[in-house]
């Protein structure tokens, strides 16, 4: 037993706080805004140049000057406000948003964060992920704990180019949740039906 | 002073030469100055740098200029979504140098604010800042990033005056201000020229000293992910 | 997460504390945060330094907090117009740090945008450069100015929404946005707030991500050089 | 002989091309606003976040948002645009405005400019001025070929604090217009009614 997609982003939706600007990275992490706590009032920024990004369109809501960072639709709300994309990057830099959760390949015991590129693969950028990492208030990485091959994705080094150096506060797994803190990581919570032990034997990184 | 041209070709006659350095506005294919872009790839300009976010899609935006091969570098922070791009990028043929995309816009802002270099953190601890510069402020350490100055920027708008002065729609804004401020000069098309004085004088999101040539044209304004919810 | 609150005491509740670094927007008399500096002047704070470009005239903006003897420090870039300025500064009551206009707004700006330094040709070969460090880029000197990071920023808009997102009127904006962004919480004071969603999204000048509390009053919004022609 | 203050605006007035964005300073390069030459258009920047200035406000336009570097009450026209400080010096800094004019208190022969503090006197502050002779394309100084007491306020080293080094590209004064050049400054035109030896004997710097 361990959680699914949904359950994870479930638990991170938990880490969100009323009046926070978060920003939601692609894939697990798009998932979050279907679990903002009844009550916390969250606003998602797209780095491209927006703050209250709203639900996909409907086809006749469907506008080509309005996206997301990752290319799709979206809509607006309200209390939405656009702006270019040095000023996005500037709030970004500045501190000014609370938290980020971002999708990883690789992440170390240390914090060390690798989530944009496999040497000799296709490359395809780091886009905004080492802005975000760099500048925002806290980092929660949201993956599976394994690869594709059964591997551990948190280790004691990353062993893929980095996105940022001790950046990660936070990884959720589908084994359970872990604090990056002095000397490790620290097991914070045991996703359903996962034993301590369980999740200690899939991690490579060291837990203390 | 006339900064209203007829059309792409016209508004960038004499402004183009081989292996110059372009920087240009949008996201993805969002807000993407599509027709300066055509009218680029009809002048046959070769060795081009393009400083831009993304290099478009096979056969749209900057993609396009691949497919002629009018591309010597990029300049960007993420180039997926283009097979031809990949293939010349690994079969050596065209040169990549990736940016973080807040390091980008502000290299950007930057040169066109006059600033030479500035400070980030962005990038501390990886393959972004070997080479550079790195210096502590407070205990932490930042690395020295330099403004981008390029030749000529092009734009897209939603709307100008024939000033020059420029109003954009939604997040097709992104990069065309930062990539308006940084070049020598600056072509600005837009889906629509009003009269002067039919903008809000508080709600011009780029003065027209920035802009120097203007075109109003069609745009097809692709949509890359079209993404839907149940109605 | 509510922003709004009653009146200036209310709002700066638990923000002060003596020795304290403030940006404050404004030109001159035009923008300023009266109501909060009136409240700032209300709660007695001690030792103050202000980041505002000027010191307001002697019983109207941060002018007023000198007469009170709360300021320590300005750090500005013009203080004409104010005699008790003069007097305490001359009397070595107060420290001032001159700043070129544009370097001060750049700094602000700069720590808004987590950027601790950057280079500048403004001040270079005069004493605003003198202990700073000199670097060339492409031939030419510039100087390092650092980003200014404040405790508190106190900012006057025109219109706000309930979620903070600011409209500023005419020449009225000037400091307040870079003021906004560079504090580690900001205080609006606007004219009116209006319902969320009756601002145009593509015509909000600073996102409410910049603004902490807001109030709403009335403003004297005084003039300081009434300048007519002939009607 | 020589040019009076409306003479000397009226000769800046004439450095002004189709096209360009000026910055005016206080006292006499306001006056060059009067004098823009026909079919001329120019479009004047205020630093304190404006690009198309007006004149000033008959008494029923007055609007306390709206004034200049000055603080003096002004108007907007049809192509008016506001922004904020941080970008109006950005579009100085970076070369955006063809010229500024100014005032000033001493002139070198090398370009140096001084136009900001008497020590010992009361000191106001530069405001905008070192930002902008750092920073626009052409900087025009308009002043007094000499001081109060008679001097030559323009000289081969400035005894008082700079505003900038090697910064000014044209003076005109009451009694002409000089280039400032390699080696020293070259006389580009005579005002009515005065000698080139006139000019040279009212000049402290060097004239090649």
């Amino acid at each position: 037993m361990a959680w699914d997609r949904n359950q994870m982003a479930e638990r991170a939706g938990r880490e969100l706080q009323d009046g926070w600007y978060v920003n939601l990275g692609i894939g697990i992490p798009t998932l979050v805004s279907n679990y903002i706590p009844e009550g916390v009032e969250v606003t998602l920024q797209s780095e491209n140049g927006m703050l209250g990004m709203g639900p996909f369109p409907t086809e006749d809501e469907i506008d080509p000057d309005l996206i997301n960072a990752g290319k799709q639709t979206i809509t607006e709300l309200p209390q939405t406000a656009y702006f270019d994309s040095s000023q996005s990057f500037g709030m970004i830099r500045g501190g000014k948003i609370a938290m980020a959760i971002l999708g990883a390949m690789e992440v170390a015991d240390n914090g060390d964060l690798a989530n944009w590129m496999i040497p000799g693969k296709l490359v395809k950028g780091m886009g905004g992920a080492m802005d975000l990492v760099a500048g925002v208030g806290r980092v929660v990485v949201i993956m599976d704990h394994a690869n594709k091959h059964g591997d551990s994705k948190i280790l004691k080094d990353c062993t893929l180019p980095l996105t940022g150096k001790g950046v990660v506060d936070r990884i959720i797994t589908n084994l359970g949740v872990l604090d990056v803190v002095e000397g490790g990581l620290k097991i914070v919570e045991l996703a359903e039906g996962v034993t301590e032990d369980e999740l200690r034997a899939a991690t490579v990184g060291t837990i203390v | 002073m006339n900064k209203v041209f007829d059309n792409a070709t016209q508004a960038l006659d004499g402004l183009l030469h081989d292996g110059m350095l372009i920087a240009a506005g949008g996201f993805g294919l969002c807000g993407i100055p599509e027709l300066l872009l055509q009218g680029i790839k009809e002048a046959g300009t070769q060795d081009l740098t393009f400083v831009s976010n993304n290099a478009g899609v096979d056969d749209f935006g900057i993609g396009m200029l691949l497919q002629t091969r009018q591309v010597k570098k990029m300049m960007s922070s993420y180039v997926g979504e283009n097979a031809e791009f990949m293939r010349q990028y690994l079969a050596g043929e065209l040169e990549l140098e990736f940016n973080p995309q807040g390091t980008l816009a502000e290299r950007m802002r930057s040169a066109g604010c006059g600033i030479p270099g500035f400070y980030t953190r962005t990038g501390v601890g990886t393959v972004i800042a070997e080479g550079k510069e790195h210096k502590e402020f407070n205990g932490e350490t930042y690395i020295l990033e330099e403004g981008i100055f390029a030749d000529l920027s092009i734009v897209k708008a939603w709307k100008a005056d024939p000033t020059g002065n420029l109003v954009f729609r939604k997040t097709a804004r992104n990069f065309n201000p930062p990539a308006a401020m940084c070049g020598k000069v600056c072509v600005v098309e837009v889906e629509e020229i009003v009269e002067t004085g039919s903008l809000d004088p508080d709600g011009i999101h780029l003065p027209g000293i920035y802009v120097h040539r203007l075109i109003q044209g069609e745009h097809e304004k692709r949509i890359e992910q079209r993404t839907l919810r149940e109605a």
